[in-house]
């Protein structure tokens, strides 16, 4: 099992309720663990529109985990 | 130089600080809090970064700036928390030996900025409702669930 | 707002009437006196202008420049006189809703200036010799005549 | 005879070795009067760089004169 902190923004941490969570999971890549985190529905059922960053780096979503891994799903952005 | 600040941006001193005397051209843009937006009157925004990435893609874009058009500086100040209409946004600065790649740039890093740069946008309106912008991209996928 | 001013330009002071609640991108333009030019090393400029017919030409880019582009205000500054390295020789300021059409609207202002507006250019180099801008293709043409 | 005074600036003015001239003319347009103050050699032989203005207006070149007008023939611009 693998130990990930999960951080959400903005509109993802209003759907998600929370700004970070940390869990232990089998996910071997971010796209896994966004499925598993999707099934509670507190999450869009549809990642196209997200990005994905991990340890402060965007990564595609094949990307696999390690533990101690800082994951973030990251809603359209909206600067300027 | 890509900077995320909490502070209000003063656009004046910012353009101050662009100037080399081999510099013909200062070219500026400042992105400020408007009274509306499609449709809907806005009382004011509130913008959220992932700071650390935002900074580190944001140095990116100044970088790729300075790479693919003749300029001698680009600057972009970010402002993050919570502003009121008329605030400054978002400020970008580019000094270049000649106008249109001064123009150029500028235009790349607000465009760049706006989509790659992880910066988030609410908006509140009357009678204290307020709207994540972009969300409905989200939330549309959702209700295509059923 | 077109006009001509002997005295130095003050972008910044500029910069701060440009924009109103509604206003969500400002694009301003400083075309500053470059160090050199052409492969020459400049000391000085100084320009000159017809005047009236100048004001007449200038309000009227302003004036087109807020018919084909969506744009809120257009403003342009172009001082005269004896400039030194970094004096800001034109100013042009530009607000609008959106920032596409403030970029157009500050360029085209910049360029349709720069073509129509009759304004004149002397350079000042190294050994107290001095030369019109684009006077060149005159004199290419009087060499012609033999 | 048609009284009419002439503006030169920049460039042009360093030519022809004086800012403004008045002087008595029969030419019909501003192309003529250009034509016959060229003959000194104190005025570009090719007028296809310079643009016409009478009485603080642009012209086109064959537009007729009329006694007191102000004619001023401009150099190419370089403002900017």
């Amino acid at each position: 099992m693998k130990e990930i902190t999960i951080h959400y923004y903005a509109s993802l941490r209003d759907l998600r309720g929370c700004a970070q969570e940390t869990l232990s999971t089998e996910a071997e890549s971010a796209l896994q663990l966004f499925d598993e985190l999707q099934r509670d529905q507190k999450l869009p059922s549809n990642r196209s529109h997200l990005k994905l960053a991990i340890n402060d780096e965007f990564q595609a979503w094949e990307t696999s985990l390690r533990s101690g891994d800082r994951v973030a799903f990251l809603p359209p952005f909206a600067g300027g | 130089m890509f900077e995320i600040t909490t502070h209000p941006i003063e656009a004046a001193a910012l353009g101050g600080h662009m100037h080399s005397s081999s510099c013909g051209a200062v070219v500026t843009f400042e992105g400020r809090v408007r009274d509306h937006n499609e449709g809907q009157s806005v009382l004011s925004l509130s913008y959220e970064a992932f700071e650390k990435l935002a900074v580190k893609e944001g140095a990116k874009i100044i970088e790729e700036a300075a790479q693919r058009f003749a300029i001698n500086k680009a600057c972009c100040v970010h402002r993050i928390g919570h502003l009121q209409i008329g605030d400054v946004a978002i400020w970008v600065g580019v000094c270049a030996g000649h106008r249109h790649a001064a123009f150029q740039a500028c235009e790349y890093v607000i465009e760049q900025v706006k989509s790659r740069v992880p910066i988030w946008k609410k908006e509140f309106y009357e009678g204290a409702t307020s709207h994540w912008i972009r969300m409905n991209v989200l939330s549309a996928t959702a209700s295509e669930r059923f």
